[in-house]
């Protein structure tokens, strides 16, 4: 995608908000030592940093979700304080968090205006606050992507985001922070959010925005602050810097140029699936051999995720035939496909992936356990052992194996999901957007090592809405459409373009979020 | 003198004939003793013939007696006997059989109206049971010669239920009139009414009591009694130091049966059976024939041991 | 699925639907098995005896619920919060025995509002307890349940107090009638209509939803959850208090412990009966008041048809089991995981 | 700074730590606070009465524990797991009294074997009712609570059966000892110690925790949760049997109903109290044994003091309160939304 130069700074550069000297600790561990933001007016200022760099703790201080150990936070020259998320909205600070929070039996409408539901005075108004949804979905463009009446348990990540993302601007505030709004969107959903990014920043509201994605940054961002260690590396104007600038202010070194991977002939199919039809998609065929990086491409609702999940028997298939290993397989739940050498990475790492308030290590070896067990008992040094080998490989930032999953950031909670799949070692690996919310420096290093298995004989199915992912990675890519598939192409003969081309294809369902109230 | 009062008003309604039903209303109607009088009621209704009796359990429920008088006057049944959970609601009890004009009669436990008259009543009451009870505590602990000092009386009963408090109460007096003022230290153990929980009370209280050589047992029913008795034994009381007089004598039994050395002596039995029978024949009697309830008809109690039980007619499961 | 709680059904934005599909809607998916459930044993009562369609057998059923459902009502509140109160019963019974003995030294009037009174701070020391000293609250209502349950014994030394049965304002209570309506009906029905209504069509009870839902996400968006917290257990302490007020009536007198214990336990099976899951989130009065007639029905069938009290036990519970499997069958949700 | 060197495992690095810590580390925090009420209350009781330090009233409190203990224990698994079992005192009740049933006809082998098979087939039931029938586990077992008690009051007729108390086996099990320890306390700290090594030491443990904790993502790692719930609760129909087992020994007879109501919520109150999470997921063996054990002394403590049995219903609740209180002091959870 080419790299367009952010706008030249329209506005002044009056500080609307800052952060000033920030520090917080969890127990031992120093998240944020001294930290300065500072976010203008009609700018866009960009937060990046590894994972577990201090980016989310920085903006759950702005929002009053933490209070911090020390530092203070300014709003137009005057000091404020939020012990509350209250207080920070009423004083028109708004976060849009990594990990969208949906209340699941109430409509989109109510979940966007949750907390705020009493404008209208103590009755509420079903109708009206649903055609107040109606219109400020379409106002920000996103009434293609959502329904007001869509129940909150039924809607896909990339809606969950959104939902999130409304709640925020909704409200009108004069500072609002996006934490990795787009690791769960799709490229339409992308374009859509960065025009309301941009229209904000024409409304003179100061921007915050953390991803870990380069180019989204240099289309957006005017000025860049950059992290490392929970400690404020430096802030450039974005015209001053470039990619490689950027990559040494976050790694503390130059990365090793892009990642390129090592092709070889391919092996016996592992896996066929003929004309495989499931509630959600439809006469899917497609093979993965062994030693085999094999890509699906689609846009967000295409189905993708639904497909992996009947590949590995989590959702019933009711048509067509499923082959692993060139015998007819019947997976009734994932224990059967993952007795047959089947291993499955989700898409959604909080929901379906990780047990939260259990430690890396057991979620590491979870997967893995009846093989680390000696018998009926397991070694909890073996299990130690394992884990210590994957937090050093995937770099997971983590005080020690021992540290609660759900005290690790989006990045390195991603990490633990893979490096569970990685201890098992499977014959066929199905990974639903292995890096979301990983950073640069990681995702190469999981580029490598998906390269690695691969070499060493494993299939490797992986679904990624980042279409250089899939580009760099993949043998073969299959594109998904409206729950069939396109088409698929040679890595020889993909382009972003024609990938796209596939993917736009089915011009029928796509978009139309398919659940909605009415099926209940 | 009063049973004339519920009785009366269906007397100005003319006896019935053909088919009657009658509702039996019963506190605990899990319980062994409360199974055994609605058989006796059924029995006497199967003899009587075209009677149907209507057995409902009211568990330790005040609030769904209510519920299960109101329902049974909806249902047009021809007669009342109730086992109230609770005495004090006799008064709300009497008055809506009263204002349907139908017979009630309390059984088991004696109840009121508001004026203070108390209904007909078949049975044993509370209170009468905690006196047999006691007389025959106090007959064991003078026989065996026991002294106020090394001996200690353990009272296990539910203590937020009246019934257990009255037939407790009613032991206690009964034992102090036929010994005197000095009467061994009445410890009180509050159990649910079930064996294991007054076995595990007993524990302690045992462990309070250490030194005392003798042993009065008596509760609320023979699950408090046998399970204190049981507790003594554990603790390594001989069957001899102990003079456990339980209530319905339906656990009780199970030792002598065995004839096992044991400190249960003996046992009030109350026939179940007979009281049931009594209850529904009276309140056919006057449905059918316009006989008056009689005031009160005392239930044929036995104080039994392991002599006589099995005379008695106490059936041990 | 959730079925009434979701805004406007989707239905509503087609045109025209057809006039059965909008009772269906209106009633909800859930609610409909136990419609079924309810017609399924009137038939057959019925036929076996057509006494049960008496007026006067309704207004028992009517009567008979009144105190199971009030807390019913209120447990499903709590329910949907995402939190559970263990301790109505023992509310109930504390206030039962207090209203008697304010009533007999001090009236009706103070009766009531003393025990009212008394109700709104053992919710507010549930709340308490929740809020302030972090127990959950199911551990919390557990242990208030022993507490108040111990109080209301000491106060009355485990006997039932005071006689209110000749007085006309717990007559009227117990056996009066409004508009034909017994008293103890009407209480009920205005308790479910207030919090049917607080429920669905004002936003305090759209953030009880939400805090049940999604107590994060409702942090976040700025609701004061430990206000909803205290505010949820007080009136639930002051419903339970009217339970014991009504319980004080009915029987004639104060009861501490008697027609109150085993309360909590028939207002959470009937909450979850009705649909409330009890992660939270989800949940409606109308499906409690069902759930609650339900059970009604089936106890007074099962007297009326001289059904063993044993047999009982066991008809309640296969019945339990088959309304909540019927409704299962008929929701989409995914069959996998642990049944919410 | 010390956020750069966070890759390598803190522990590691650290040398020897004290023998203190590392006693209060496998104690677990959460445990200290029971053990601090611990010797709070026998320091307070052995004052009041000396007696109580007596080897004959330790025995007393651990036979009067052994049933709740028992059922408390595998009531910890099922929370853990994510589910309840609120029909465990039925199947003990039922238990109880077909164990005295088929030892009258058959013998104490039979006898036992006998309740233990249909603790199972109990336990199957609720299994299959949550897994086939998709219905909720509370739910599931309130419905069983009640069929479960209507079974044992039909097979007895509301009568206690039999008579163990002259056969060696059911002696030996009621006053027993084995090493001089009471044979209620070895089968109690046999059954507490196989579940510790198992949810401890074994990948069925682990998962068990692991289903509890997300059950979405323990069925995507291929965990067969199913197989789990089936497995759970069978085990603990089978436990609660031998807790019935264990009632029939003690009181010499099966009794269906008497001994065995209520047990339910003591055992949910112990592994509550121990540190379990109703929300599953959390919990541990050690924490619910010393919850029994504190409950255990708090009552045989009262007693001995001669509390008033209303003032232990109060002191309960105020004792369950303050433990849990000091155990959310201690943690270090973040004070936001409801207590889990
Ligand atoms: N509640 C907590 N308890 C303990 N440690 C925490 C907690 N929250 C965050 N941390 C730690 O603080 C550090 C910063 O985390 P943070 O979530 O801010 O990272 P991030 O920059 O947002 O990373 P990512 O890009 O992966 O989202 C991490 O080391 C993380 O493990
Ligand atoms: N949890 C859910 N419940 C119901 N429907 C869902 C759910 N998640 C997704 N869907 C719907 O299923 C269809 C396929 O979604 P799926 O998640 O498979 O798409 P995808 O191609 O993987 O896109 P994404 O990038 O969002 O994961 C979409 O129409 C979506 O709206
Ligand atoms: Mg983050
Ligand atoms: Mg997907």
């Amino acid at each position: 995608m080419s790299l367009q130069q952010a706008q030249p700074e329209a506005s002044t550069d009056a500080v609307t908000f800052s952060a000033r000297d920030i520090s917080k600790s969890f127990g031992p561990i120093v998240a944020l030592d001294a930290v300065t933001l500072e976010l203008r007016s009609g700018e866009i200022t960009a937060l990046m940093g590894e994972n577990g760099a201090g980016k989310s703790t920085l903006l759950k201080i702005l929002t009053g979700d933490y209070v911090p150990d020390s530092g203070t936070l300014t709003l137009d020259g005057v000091e404020v304080h939020f012990t509350d998320p209250a207080h920070a909205h009423a004083a028109g600070l708004r976060v849009i968090s990594q990990e969208p929070e949906i209340v699941p039996h109430v409509s989109v409408a109510e979940n966007i205006y949750v907390g705020s539901l009493g404008v209208q005075g103590f009755f509420f108004d079903r109708r009206k606050l649903q055609a107040r949804a109606a219109a400020d979905l379409s106002r920000y463009g996103f009434d293609q992507v959502i329904s007001p009446t869509t129940i909150g348990s039924q809607l896909s990540a990339a809606q969950r985001q959104i939902v999130e993302i409304m709640r925020a601007v909704i409200d009108n505030p004069r500072v609002i922070c996006f934490d990795e709004p787009t690791s769960s969107l799709g490229d339409d959903e992308v374009t859509l959010l960065f025009r309301l990014i941009r229209q904000l920043r024409a409304e003179g509201k100061a921007i915050g925005y953390v991803s870990h994605r380069m180019n989204e940054i240099f289309q957006l961002a005017d000025r860049i602050t950059v992290l490392r260690d929970g400690k404020l590396v430096g802030t450039k104007k974005t015209q001053d810097t470039d990619h490689n600038e950027l990559v040494h202010m976050m790694v503390g070194r130059d990365l090793s140029q892009m990642f390129q991977r090592e092709r070889q002939p391919a092996g016996a199919t592992v896996l066929h699936l003929q004309n495989v039809t499931t509630d959600d998609v439809h006469d899917i065929t497609m093979t993965v051999k062994a030693g085999e990086v094999v890509g699906v491409a689609g846009l967000v609702g295409a189905g993708r995720s639904e497909l992996m999940k009947a590949i590995v028997g989590d959702l019933p298939i009711r048509g067509g035939e499923v082959f692993v290993n060139g015998e007819r397989a019947h997976f009734r739940s994932p224990a059967d496909a993952l007795a047959a050498g089947i291993g499955f990475a989700p898409e959604e790492r909080k929901a379906e992936a990780l047990i939260m308030q259990r430690t890396v290590r057991d979620n590491i070896v979870l997967a893995s356990l009846s093989r680390i067990a000696k018998g009926w008992f397991i070694s909890s040094r073996a299990e130690k052992a394992v884990a210590t080998k994957y937090i050093g490989q995937l770099r997971i930032r983590t005080p020690s194996s021992e540290q609660l999953v759900k005290n690790l950031s989006g990045g390195n909670q991603q990490k633990v999901v893979l490096a569970r799949w990685l201890a098992l070692g499977p014959t066929l690996l199905v990974l639903d957007e292995p890096t979301r919310g990983v950073d640069v420096g990681a995702k190469a290093e999981i580029y490598a090592i998906i390269d690695q298995l691969a070499q060493q004989g494993v299939a490797i199915l992986v679904v990624s809405s980042e279409l250089p992912e899939v580009l760099g990675l993949a043998d073969r890519i299959y594109v998904m459409a409206g729950g069939r598939i396109a088409g698929s192409v040679d890595r020889a003969e993909a382009t972003e373009e024609s990938i796209l081309a596939l993917a736009m294809s089915d011009t029928s369902t796509q978009h139309v979020p398919s659940r909605s109230a009415d099926a209940s | 003198t009063s049973g004339a009062e519920t009785g009366g008003d269906v007397a100005a309604s003319g006896p019935k004939s053909g088919k009657l039903t009658i509702a039996y209303l019963q506190k605990q109607g899990d319980q062994q003793y409360f199974v055994d009088e609605a058989d006796g009621a059924k029995a006497a209704a199967k003899s009587l013939g075209d009677v149907n009796i209507k057995v409902v359990d009211l568990g330790t429920d005040a609030n769904k007696a209510i519920s299960a008088v109101d329902s049974v006057i909806a249902q047009k049944v021809d007669g009342i006997i109730i086992v109230v959970p609770d005495q004090q609601i006799g008064p709300q009890v009497i008055a809506a059989a009263k204002a349907a004009g139908i017979p009630i009669m309390a059984s088991d436990d004696i109840i009121k109206d508001a004026a203070g008259k108390p209904a007909a009543f078949a049975g044993f009451d509370g209170t009468a049971m905690g006196n047999a009870v006691g007389t025959q505590a106090a007959k064991l602990y003078k026989d065996a010669g026991w002294s106020a000092a090394d001996t200690r009386i353990l009272s296990g009963y539910k203590q937020d239920l009246s019934v257990c408090t009255q037939r407790v109460d009613g032991a206690k007096d009964a034992f102090t009139k036929a010994i005197g003022s000095d009467i061994p230290k009445i410890v009180d153990i509050g159990t649910d009414n079930s064996a294991t929980d007054a076995q595990n009370k007993a524990g302690a209280v045992i462990t309070a009591n250490a030194g005392v050589k003798h042993w009065v047992v008596w509760g609320c029913n023979d699950e408090n009694e046998t399970g204190i008795v049981t507790a003594l034994q554990n603790s390594g009381v001989a069957p001899a130091n102990i003079a456990g007089v339980g209530l319905g004598a339906y656990l009780t039994c199970k030792d002598w049966a065995a004839k096992q050395d044991t400190g249960n002596k003996a046992a009030l039995f109350i026939s179940g059976v007979e009281v049931g029978k009594a209850a529904l024949t009276s309140m056919v009697g006057l449905v059918r024939d316009g006989t008056k309830l009689p005031a009160q008809s005392i239930a044929k109690t036995a104080m039994v041991d392991s002599s006589n039980w099995e005379a008695a007619g106490v059936v041990c499961t | 699925m959730s079925s009434t709680d979701i805004a406007v059904p989707a239905s509503d934005l087609v045109a025209a639907p057809s006039p059965i599909r909008r009772v269906f809607a209106a009633v909800g998916v859930q609610n409909i098995s136990l419609l079924i459930a309810i017609a399924v044993l009137v038939v057959i009562i019925g036929t076996q005896n057509p006494l049960f369609f008496g007026l006067n057998n309704i207004r028992v059923i009517g009567t008979a619920i009144a105190v199971t459902g009030l807390l019913a009502v209120v447990q499903t509140v709590v329910i949907i919060m995402g939190a559970l109160d263990i301790s109505v019963g023992s509310i109930a019974g504390l206030t039962s025995v207090t209203s008697a003995m304010i009533f007999t030294v001090a009236g009706p009037a103070l009766g009531v509002v003393g025990a009212v009174a008394i109700g709104i701070i053992c919710g507010l020391l549930n709340g308490c307890i929740i809020v302030f000293g972090r127990v959950n609250p199911v551990i919390a209502t557990l242990a208030t349940l022993a507490a108040f349950k111990g109080i209301a014994q000491l106060v009355s030394d485990g006997r039932a107090q005071g006689y209110t049965g000749a007085n006309p304002f717990f007559v009227f209570l117990a056996r009066g009638t409004l508009l034909g309506i017994p008293t103890l009906i009407v209480v009920l029905i205005v308790a479910a209509i207030l919090a049917h209504v607080v429920l669905r069509y004002t936003s305090i009870g759209r953030n009880i939803y939400a805090v049940g839902g999604n107590d994060i996400a409702s942090r976040l968006a700025g609701i004061n959850i430990n206000r909803y917290i205290l505010g949820v257990y007080m009136v639930t302490g002051a419903v339970a208090a009217i339970a014991g007020i009504l319980i004080t009536a009915r029987t004639g007198s104060g009861q501490p412990v008697s027609g109150s214990e085993g309360l909590e336990l028939e207002s959470i099976t009937a909450a979850a009966l009705g649909g409330a899951a009890l992660k939270g989130g989800k949940g409606t009065i109308m499906g409690t008041i069902l759930a609650v007639i339900l059970l009604g029905i089936l106890t007074n069938g099962m007297t009326l048809l001289d059904v063993n009290a044993f047999w009982q036990n066991v008809a309640k519970g296969a019945l339990l089991v088959i309304a909540v499997i019927i409704q299962q069958l008929r929701s989409k949700e995914r069959r996998i995981g642990l049944p919410a």
